[in-house]
Order: C-alpha cells, then structure tokens, then sequence
C-alpha cells in the first residue's frame, strides 16, 4: 500500500496553484480522504497540488454577520474557534462528528466540500446553513449554493481547472437553534445516516445525511415546520427521502432527534 | 520500572505484578518485524489472483522496471517447496488440499499470491507488480459452502443411547445457528524476513509468529529442510490471536527467493494483504437439536455443523470445526451425543484459529439451543442451565474428553451477581438479558525449558513458551522468582529464538502458563534440586538434612548458603564433589492431557425499536482459569476478549459477494470497536485448581471471547422475544426482527 | 526532493521521493521505529505522532509535506529520560498487551492528559476512539489516561 | 451483479438490429470509451476509462459479439478488460433483446458484470455505484446512436467522469429511490470523507 509516483508541487499563493491546475492535477488539502484512496491506488494523479502552504486559505472571518471560511480551515480550528461557535452552533455540532481528532487537525473544511462525499458531515451541515460555495480558476470565479454544488457522490460542481478557495455562511435568523445527528457504526467510522436542522420562528432547514447522492434538503419537511407544524410530521416526511425501510425509520428517529435537541 | 525490580515480594505468584516488558515498548524501543533492515534486503511484494476461482493460463513478468531484483512464480520455485502440510484432528479426515506456495495452475481464492515481485523497496515492489501480467480463464466460484461440492474435513462421533434419548424425550428443541467470517486483525499485519548463508547452509527467518517451533516445522517441510538448516526468530509481536500459527504462503517464497538471490528478502505485509490472505476465523453453522425430559434435563443432544474451511487447508485449519465439535456437550452432564461434522470447500481464503477457535461457535451454537429449549419448556433459562451442569470431576463427556476440574454453577452464580449491577432499564428499548456459559479446551502436548543460575546468581530461562502480548516476562518471572526465593529483577527470560530456546509446541490455545508456566516449575525445581546436593557439599552436610527455604539453603547443624552462593561456587570446579558438572543449570519437559477451563458471562442489552441499534448496557464475566498468577494479566486477557466477543457481536463480518469477493477488504468496510463501544464491564474469578499441573493453571486467553458472544446472543434473542438473529446484531437487522416480533 | 525539519527537536535535512508518507520516512529514513504502521488507510491510528503539536496520521501525510515542520515521535516523549506520566499510567494500569498501538495512542492522548484534568470518562473514550487496540478492550487504557490526567504537574 | 436498462427507440426493428451488430458502434456508446476501427478474428479492441471523483480505473481490451439469434433478435456482446495498471479486471456480458412494434423498437439491455481486483473489494457499494452509472450512460448513449445522432464526443481527455456524466440519471435516481445502492451505503466509505 504504497501510493503510485507522481510530480509534486507546493504552491503558496492561490494565483499560483491556479496556475497549476488541470485534467492530471489533483489539489492535495488536507489529503485525509485522498492520501487512503493514493495509498489504495485507487487514485494516481499524475500531479498533486498541495495547497497547505496557501496561507491565503487559511482563515475564518466574520465579516457584516457572515461567516467566510477559507477553503484551507482545519477541522479543529473550526472545531475550537468560540466565534463560529456562538454564531454558528451548527457547524462545531457536526465537525464533532468528522471522524477523529488526529483526522480534524489535518482535514479542512474546504477539501471535505470539495471530495463530495454524500456522508460527509460539514457539506450537510453547511446545506443546512444556506451557504454559498466560492470557486476559481484563471478565467475568473464563481459562487454556488449548496444544490449547485455538490452534484453526485464524489462529484461536485469543480472543474479540474477549479479551485474551492471559500464557503461562506449568512447569518442564522433570530431565535434559531441547530442540532447535528448521525448514525455510525463505531464512534467516527463512516455515517449511514444523519441529520442537520436549523429550526427558528417562521424558519426551518433540515439537511440529510446519506438519503442521496449530495446533501439532501428535506423542503417538504421544512415548509411544514416553518409554518407551525408538528416535527414528528416533519420527521416522517424527511424520513421518507431515504431509500429503504430501514433507512427511512433510521432518518426519522435522527431527524425526530435532531429537531427535538434544537427545541422544535 | 516493573515493580518489584530488585524487591523481594514474599509472595509473587498471585499478585497484579505490573509488566516488566512494558518499558521499551513505551518508550517505542520495542523492535517488530518491520522494525528490522538487513544490509542489502530486498523488498517484497505478491502478485495475487483477483479472482476467486479460475485457470492460470499464463503469468508474465516484466523484462525490466525500476529497481526491480527478480520475480518468481510458481514455476521459478518449481520442485524446491511442498505444499504446506495438512493436519487430521483424531477421528477425523482431510483431504489433500495443503495451501500452495504460489499459485500453479489454478487459482481458488481472489487475493492468494500467484507471484514474488523483488524490489529495491516495497514501493518499486508494488510498481513492479503493477506490471505483471497474469492470464485467467476464469471459473465457477464456491462462495456458499451448503453449495460446496468438495468436502476438505470430515468427522463424526456418536456415544450413548442417542436414538433412544430422542424417542423418549419429552421435547425435543431445533435451531440452526450461524457465525460468520471474521478476521483476526492484528494491528501488526504478518510478515517475514528471510536470509541465507550459502557458507553454512543455513537459513534464517524472522517471522511475527506465535512461536518459533511450528513456522520452523512448517518451512522445513515446505522446503524439504532438515530442522537444524532452519533458524526461525520471532522477534516483538503486535498481536496475533490465532493468525500467525501457521506462517503465511508468502513466507517459503521469500525463503526460496532469499536462497537463490543471495541477499536477506523482507515482506512487510499491509492491510490490505492481510484482510485479503491472512486465514480467516469462524465461518461455521450449526443444525443442533437437544433431546429434553420433562424436568428439563438434556437427554441428547445431535448437532452437525458446517464450516466454511474456504480453498485449501493450513495445517490448523480443521482444528477449530473439531474442537467445535468435541465441545458440543458444553457445561452440561449429557449422556449421548451424536455429532457430525462437514468442512466445505469454498473458493474463500482458508480459516483457521482466531480467538476461541471452535470454542466461541461451540458454545454459540450449544447455548442459543439451550435458551432455545427454555422458551419451548416455558421455563426459566438459569434454572434450566442448573438442572444440567456437570457437577463432579474429572468429567468424561460422550465426545470423548475429560474435564479435569471446576465449578460450572459457582461460575453461574458469580456471573448472576455481578450482573446486578447493570444500569436500570431506560425505559424506551426493548431490554434483555442473557447467560452463556462455556468449557474451553486448553493445555495439552507439552512445552520445555531450561533454567541457568550464572555466577552473579542471576537466573536465564529459556522457554519454549513464545509471547505476543500475554506478558509471559511478567507472569514467567513471577513464577521463577518465587521458586526460587530470588528477587524478580534477577530472573531474565529467553523467547523466540529457535537456536536459544528448547523445542515446544507453542504458544496457542491459552496454554501457555499452564503448559510452559509448568515446565520452568519442573526445571527449577531440578535446579534446586543440584543445587542442594552442593549445597550440602559445601556445608559439609549430609543433603537430607539441608532444608531449602526462602531462597536459601540451611543446613541442620548450622550453616546457610544462598542461592547466588551455591551457583558461585558450581562454577568452580575446584569447589565441586568429584564426577559433578560444572554449572548449575537444567531442563525440563513438561507433559499434561488436555485441561478445561470455564466461565460464565451475563449480558444486558436493550434495542432502540424505531432504528435497530443495539446497545450493551452490561457485560458480567466471570472466568475459571484455574490459579491465577498474575490477576492484573489475567483480566487484561479477559478483558480483551470480551472486547472481540462484543466486536463478533457488534460490527465484525468478513463478507464475499456471489462471485467471492471479499466485499470488506478495509478498515473503512470491517469496523473494529473502539473505547467508545465498550460498555460496562464486570469481571469475576473462580480458581478451580487443575490437579494436572504444578501451578494449578488453566487458561484465559479466549474465554472473554468465548463467553461474550453466547451471553450477548441470548440477551438479544430476549430482547426480541425470543427471536433468533445471527452475529453481527446491525441495526438493520435487529430492526427488522424487532419488527417482526412486534408484529407477531 | 530535499526537506528540512525538526524531528524530536533535532535539526533534520534529508533528500525524499514525494509519495514516501511520513511513517515511512520517521521509521526506514531516520530509524525513529516506533512510530508503527497499522493500516495506511488512517483508521488504526497506530502512526499517530505529533506535527507542530497536533497529532496527526503519519500515513496520511508525505514526508515533503513536514518540510519546515516540527516533528515530534513517541521516542521523545520520556522527559530527560524519566517516562511521562501517561507512560507510566499505561504501565501502572496494563494499558498495552502486545504494544504495537500504544506509541499512537500515547502520542495522541499526550496533548489531551495535558489539557484536560477534568475529562469525564465518556470524554477520555472519545479521545481515544481514533486509535484501536486489539489487544486490551481499551479498560486499562481510559483509566490510564484518567490516572494522568488528573496527576498534577 | 446484473443491471437491466430498457428505452424505446423510434426505427424500425430491422435497421436496429443491423446497427447493433456493428461492433465499434456499439462500443462507441459505452462511456469512457475508444475502440479501434477495425476488428480481428471478431475482436476489437479498445480501452475505457472510468473516473469516479478521485479514483480513476483505465482498461484496455476487447469487445466481441458473443453471440446474435436473428429469428430472435437477441444479440449478446463480451467486453473484456485489465486494468493498464494494476491487477484488476472488468468483464461484461450485455444482452440486448429487440421487440419491434409500429415502426419502432423496444431495446432491453441487460449487462452481466464482474469486476475483481481492489475496486472490488474496497468500498461496499462503490462497484455497484460505478457500473450503474455506466450503464445508464450506455443505454443512454445506444439509444442516440440508434437514432442515428452521433455521440458526443467526451470531455476531459477520454475519462468518463461518471459522477458528471450520469448527474442526470442519477439524480433522476435519487429522486424516485433515494439511489438504492447509494444508501447500500459505504458509499461513503471507500470515498472516505474529509
């Protein structure tokens, strides 16, 4: 389990590893999802663009009550930073539940959007949390939400010529309150299943874990709740997007959770 | 470090004595396999099928690629290596099916090494793996192994009147039961390093093995070696449970390819080789019916089981599904048995001991019947138990073994209590509770050592004995050091080394200080025995009138000499009674049937009905090892094996889709508990000494792996009213059967 | 490629292949074998060491990628020779059986004992879920680490 | 692992069946893919390229009509691939039953496939994922070729990025089943996660 040769560069500037990037390159972040897959060879990029030493990335900045986060943000720092906690609860909510803290002191915010994995934690977390993907490459850049973003499992919106340079965050609406809940078979192992919510007078967010081949919003489940419903209610029909019986019981037990931990 | 280093304990035999290996290895200055480089190794990597069944039409290896040494393939090693050797348990039949070295003509199991790839590193080794080009005509897998047209094991006993019981037996009770595949999963993977010098002939190999006297056997007849060409080195071991008794395919390979190239060969398995090639465990089902009387006694019990032996056989692949077999009767005191047993061949990576090997299936299979039986009579699963348990000792069973001491309902009876302090029901899960009791098979053969006393009065043993993990330095130690009266620091163990320590049989089967724990006893009490006579000599005394005590040597008439006196004085000739050695050392052998450990294990459980998961609330273990020596140790055993019972329970399952592909080849796919899985434990002893050693000692190296799983099997079964499900308990499944009971 | 670091607070320059992880740069290269390889796909936790204080996965990360990093191996966690008060935690309560874990468990858990005198239990198994041991059930191990810290220093 | 794909094109039955018996056009319809133009002994050969977010398998082999039963117009074709690096293989059996009915035809696909090696074995669900993908872009694919549309050429170097390439089906999966296979899960498993 040795991973295949390849070329190695270490750019330090965003406009320089734009500069490199392209149809063999692979952008290496904090490497905890491709390193395993290269050391499988399962992957063999004949370039890697390691973008750690972009210090340019590495930020979380509050800025008119929105939260920017450069693609280049740790885990543990989003993990320990008291200002996304008190603004955006979520987020430490479900950053808790990426794998293992030797995993979030590499792992950042930006590489785990960007691998598109539909059991991923913070991509479910940041649909919940309406946030806007921002994209560049040498032509010039772009902004996406959540459904735009992520296309498929391990497949987003990225061209290879595309970096994820910042996820930005609004504001939560007055009053609201957040839960994050999953199901794994071991503590850290990979979730089966799982649920965001952000519940707040007149507002509900509901993102799902594992229903679908992205983040899933569950907008049946929401429009009820926003407008006064039952959460059991709300729980079943989020529940009903997961495919299987099982999976449908399993979404609604931690939607039901979820909900009923943000007080709705 | 290592308490008591330097101290005289009064008594050590007993005590939670704290590890005296434990220093290099937190300190990281342990040395593994990997951790050794020889000048000049090469780097191996295997070319394996990717298949699980099909022809091998022709394997091409590359003319060049960078750093590449050599590649061999079964032709290269042609007539220099055997298949490996193939073992029959008594009673039974194997085919001749021994694994292969490298594939020849035909490959049986997707993962199994067609060809030897050498390289500067492991890295080019892999390169250049990449490169060899393998032809296959691909064939009809077996996976299911009710399917298997070829049968690798057959067995079967039948004692007592077992119709008769039938016929008249009130109730008569059926249940098929089902353990599947699991994977040992050691977090040090296999592997081996292999040197020849061409000067004397002789072959070396360092190998993460159990022990170093069955890889020695088995590469000595795989190549076709006298023994004395052989040195086999097992240097620190991360863990085996059961995996590295036999030594990989790989590992003749590199011995062969070391020979011919003239330098030191390594192979460094990783995870993926290892999920994919190291002998799996379990892998067994069980048809079982108990023959009951009104009273609830058991009459008879009639199983067959099936095991899922996979494309070849190891020499330790039958052991498991017999010892399974021979274990059928359990804890209870039955007196017909009629047991059949089938080993199937499957296009599947061979089983072979893992933890509880036949020991944790047996007593699955026996009580999920037994609690099966309960529910059918409507009666109470303890009571039930307490009608049937052997009561007095030695025990012939119908099978054909015989328990040589315990007390299976003081077991019970501890577990039960201990139980008590499970967590009270949280109100909204399906809760149940369950025992499991076990036997286990340990001791048996023999097992050697060899006791010096050097001049400065420090003691060497060498054991045959072979550690990985248990702590043999410790408990071995502990034990000479009280023989002898001398201070723990003072005594020095030997391991591993084949041309250092005498002959064995092994380290497997908890045996270990039953078997070579008895065997120091034997050699020291030799050595005390000559050293008397010097004693004696030297005080000018007759030696009946010498008593020895405390670690001295006291003469009636007055004088005493010590110890470290006398082995001062054995190595003065000058000093010595004409015709005496010089030195003061000896050896023994020491020899003992089979001997039976027991436990008794209580779980509490409750199931979330709206998403299936399990939680274990409570496990109670309770253990007859026979003398404990180390009680710190003891339940360091106990407690790692609770762990992979709950593991077997929880999570564990080696999966192969229909066209035999290992479907969990990863971390990622076959999860391992963590600290944050593990409920709460209690653990509990009884000490019914075996009268058939020196020590008193069983074994308790597989009894929390062994005990868990039945307890935790019932306890669920409880949950669900009854209803059966088989290991791993996944939520889906759990929440199905919950379902269905609900529903019922 | 050349690559300088502080491994264990010595000054280092050595030339690498970039895809040699860091495990295998620490363990064949520097001859520092007690960072152990477990599994090379980041689950085990047994390469666990520190870079610029966090612990981290030796197996996830090429050796280029500690250029200019401070490394920091279980070989330097005994003080002066003295072993650290996990060390001896572990040691005290039969946290390890066949070891080959325990330098990733004592590297990840080190800054953990430090920081966090009063971790419940349910926070010490947490901590520690990111390295698994096959061996112990992990019992000695979470009493260990409670032992240590709560050990004033 | 069997997949079955069905859609309806509107030729006549036997101007479909002549197109499917053209062995490079077919091929040409299997995503990924590039065929040499000419055959031998029945064989062409060709390579195909299957990406999926980082992981990236090539193949190079062959594509042969296995078998074609005119009376019913049932024709069966064996592509068989090793990986170009790698021990690994790919080896299908796709079927294709023709009923033809006012002019137009009803073409059943349906594919046999074993895949071995490390895309096998590590992520549960991955292979499944992946050869569902590619069917679907296949049938899709054969069904424009049928009509007479040429394929698109592929972006991105020849790779069939089957995340991008299959979104819509996918999604359309999604929709109705929640991606079954999807959820079989571990999905996120081999894919790891961060």
């Amino acid at each position: 389990m040795k991973p295949a040769p390849f070329h190695y560069e270490a750019p330090r500037t965003v406009a320089a590893a734009l500069a490199l990037l392209g149809a063999d390159a692979k952008i290496l972040a904090g490497g905890q999802s491709l390193v395993p897959i290269m050391n499988f060879r399962l992957a063999r990029p004949a370039t890697l663009v390691d973008v750690n030493r972009v210090d340019e990335l590495a930020y979380l900045r509050k800025r008119d009550g929105v939260l920017h986060i450069g693609a280049m943000a740790r885990h543990a720092t989003l993990e320990r930073s008291e200002m996304v906690a008190r603004g955006w609860p979520l987020l430490r909510q479900a950053v808790r539940h990426v794998a293992h803290h030797q995993i979030r002191t590499r792992g950042t915010v930006g590489g785990s959007c960007a691998h598109g994995d539909p059991t991923a934690e913070l991509p479910v977390a940041l649909a919940a949390l309406d946030a806007r993907f921002h994209l560049r490459s040498r032509a010039g850049e772009r902004s996406l939400g959540a459904a735009e973003f992520f296309v498929s499992h391990l497949t987003t919106a990225l061209r290879d010529d595309e970096l994820l340079v910042e996820i930005e965050v609004p504001p939560l609406p007055a009053a609201a309150r957040t839960a994050f809940a999953e199901h794994a078979r071991t503590h850290g192992d990979w979730a089966i299943a799982g649920a965001a919510v952000v519940v707040a007078p007149g507002h509900a967010a509901i993102a799902l874990l594992g229903a679908a081949p992205t983040p899933l919003r569950a907008s049946e489940a929401e429009a009820v709740l926003a407008a006064g419903g039952d959460a059991a209610e709300a729980a079943r029909l989020a529940g009903a997007l997961a495919d299987g019986e099982w999976r449908t019981a399993l979404t609604t037990a931690l939607v039901r959770r979820a909900l009923a931990e943000a007080g709705a | 470090m290592g308490a008591g280093a330097g101290v005289r304990a009064a008594k050590l035999v007993g005590a939670p004595v704290v590890r005296r290996e434990d220093e290099r290895i937190l300190r990281g200055r342990a040395r593994y396999l990997d951790d050794i480089e020889l000048p000049r190794q090469a780097h191996a990597a295997f070319v394996r099928s990717v298949h699980a069944h099909a022809r091998l039409t022709a394997v091409r290896a590359p003319e060049t690629a960078e750093g590449l040494v050599a590649v061999f393939t079964a032709d290269e090693l042609g007539e220099r290596v055997r298949p490996f050797p193939v073992q029959a348990p008594d009673g039974a039949t194997v085919a001749d099916a021994g694994h292969p070295v490298l594939a020849g003509e035909e490959v049986r199991y997707a993962g199994q090494p067609i060809a030897l790839v050498l390289a500067e590193s492991r890295a080019l080794a892999e390169d250049a793996a990449e490169l060899v080009e393998v032809d296959y005509e691909p064939l009809d897998p077996v996976v299911d192994p009710r399917r298997a047209g070829e049968r690798l094991l057959e067995w079967s006993r039948s004692s007592g009147d077992v119709e008769g019981a039938f016929a008249r037996s009130a109730r008569v009770v059926r249940g098929r039961y089902a353990l599947p595949r699991l994977v040992a999963a050691p977090i040090e993977t296999r592997g081996a390093i292999a040197a020849h010098d061409p000067g004397t002939d002789r072959l070396t190999v360092w190998c993460s093995a159990q022990d170093p006297h069955r890889p020695l056997a088995q590469l000595s007849h795989i190549l076709g070696r006298a023994d004395d060409t052989i040195r086999v080195v097992v240097p620190e071991v991360g863990g085996a449970f059961g995996s590295k008794g036999v030594v990989g395919a790989e590992v003749p390979a590199i011995a062969v390819a070391a020979i011919d190239l003239g330098r030191p060969v390594k192979w460094a398995e990783d995870r993926l080789e290892n999920f994919q090639a190291a002998y799996q465990g379990r892998g067994m089902d069980g048809d079982v019916e108990l023959a009951l009387d009104r009273e609830g006694r058991i009459l008879a019990v009639r199983a067959r089981l099936l095991a899922d032996l996979g494309a070849y056989l190891y020499s330790t692949t039958a052991i498991p599904p017999h010892t399974a077999a021979m274990l059928m009767c359990g804890v209870y005191d039955i007196a017909a048995a009629e047991v059949e047993l089938v080993g199937a061949r499957t296009n599947k990576v061979p089983t072979g001991p893992y933890r509880g090997a036949g020991r944790p299936e047996a007593a699955y299979f026996l009580e999920r019947a037994v609690d099966d039986a309960a529910r059918a009579l409507g009666a109470d699963p303890v009571a039930l138990r307490r009608v049937n348990l052997v009561r007095s000792f030695p025990h012939d069973t119908p099978l054909g073994w015989t328990y040589d001491s315990g007390d299976y309902e003081r077991c019970l009876d501890v577990a039960l209590e201990l139980s008590a302090g499970a967590p009270p029901p949280s109100g909204s899960g399906l809760r149940g509770t369950g025992v499991g009791m076990y036997v286990e098979r340990a001791g048996g053969m023999w097992e050697s050592a060899e006791a010096t006393v050097e001049p400065s009065g420090r003691v060497v043993i060498r054991s045959s004995s072979s550690p990985h993990g248990q702590g043999h330095e410790t408990t071995f130690a502990q034990i000479a050091a009280d023989r002898l009266g001398v201070p723990i620091g003072d005594v020095v163990l030997r391991f591993g080394d084949s041309d250092v320590v005498p002959r064995g049989v092994g380290t497997f089967a908890s045996r270990s200080t039953a078997m070579g724990g008895s065997a120091i006893v034997l050699a020291l009490d030799r050595v005390i025995a000559r050293a008397r006579a010097l004693a004696a000599h030297l005080l000018g005394a007759d030696v009946d009138t010498v008593v020895w005590e405390d670690g001295h040597f006291t003469a009636r008439g007055g004088g005493t000499l010590s110890l470290g006196d006398v082995a001062a004085a054995a190595y003065q000739p000058e000093r010595l009674p004409a015709g005496t050695d010089v030195g003061l050392h000896a050896s023994a052998r020491f020899r003992s049937p089979l001997i039976f450990s027991s436990g008794a294990y209580a779980a509490t459980v409750e199931i979330d009905p709206d998403t299936g998961i399990l939680r274990v609330l409570h496990v109670a273990g309770v253990d007859d090892g026979g003398t404990i020596v180390n009680p710190l140790l003891a339940h360091g055993q106990v407690l790692g094996g609770i762990a992979q019972g709950l593991g077997e329970c929880l999570v564990e399952e080696a999966v192969h889709d229909e066209a035999g592909q290992l479907r969990t080849a990863s971390f990622a796919d076959y999860s391992l508990l963590t600290a944050a899985e593990m409920p709460a434990l209690a653990i509990g002893d009884v000490q019914t000494p075996s009268p058939y050693n020196p020590l008193g000692a069983k074994g308790l190296g597989e009894g929390g792996a062994i005990g868990s799983l039945p307890a935790l099997a019932n306890a669920v079964a409880d949950a669900l009213g009854g209803r059966h499900v088989d290991p791993p308990y996944s939520a889906e499944k759990l929440w199905l059967a919950s379902r269905e009971a609900a529903e019922r | 490629m050349r690559i300088r670091l502080d491994v264990n607070g010595r000054r280092t320059e050595a030339a690498v292949e970039p895809r040699t992880l860091l495990s295998d740069f620490l363990r064949h290269d520097l001859g520092l074998t007690g960072t152990h390889v477990g599994c090379e796909h980041g689950v085990c936790g047994a390469c666990t060491v520190q870079v610029d204080g966090e612990p981290v996965r030796s197996c996830l990360m090429f050796a280029v990628q500690a250029d200019g990093r401070d490394v920091r191996t279980v070989e330097a966690l005994a003080d002066d020779g003295a072993l650290h008060p996990l060390q001896r935690a572990f040691n005290e309560h039969h946290a390890l059986q066949c070891g080959f874990c325990t330098p990733g468990f004592l590297m990840s858990l080190e800054p953990f004992v430090r920081d966090r005198p009063d971790a419940s239990d349910e926070e010490i198994r947490e901590a520690l879920a990111g390295n698994l041991c096959r061996c112990t059930g992990y019992e000695g191990i979470v009493e260990a680490v409670r032992q240590a810290a709560r050990e004033p220093r | 692992m069997k997949l079955t794909n069905e859609f309806e094109v509107a030729v006549p039955i036997e101007r479909t069946w002549e197109t499917l018996l053209d062995v490079p056009r077919v091929a040409r319809a299997l995503p990924g893919a590039t065929i040499e133009p000419e055959g031998e002994g029945g064989a062409w050969r060709g390579t195909m390229k299957v990406r999926l977010g980082p992981v990236t398998t090539e193949y190079a082999g062959t594509a042969r009509i296995q078998d074609a039963d005119e009376d019913d117009r049932v024709a069966s074709y064996r592509v068989e691939g090793r990986e170009l690096r790698g021990q690994g293989s790919a080896a299908a059996t796709i079927t294709t039953r023709l009923a033809g009915a006012d002019g137009a035809t009803r073409v059943v696909v349906e594919t046999d496939m074993q895949v071995t090696g490390r895309q096998a074995q590590l992520g549960r669900g991955l292979m499944e994922q992946l050869a569902g993908a590619i069917l679907d872009d296949f049938a899709a694919r054969l069904e424009q070729e049928l009509r007479g549309v040429a394929a698109p050429a592929d972006a991105g170097g020849g790779a069939l990025d089957v995340g991008a390439a299959v979104r819509g089906p996918l999604i359309e999966r999604a929709a109705l089943v929640g991606v079954g296979v999807l959820a079989g899960l571990a999905l996120g498993r081999l894919v790891w996660r961060r």
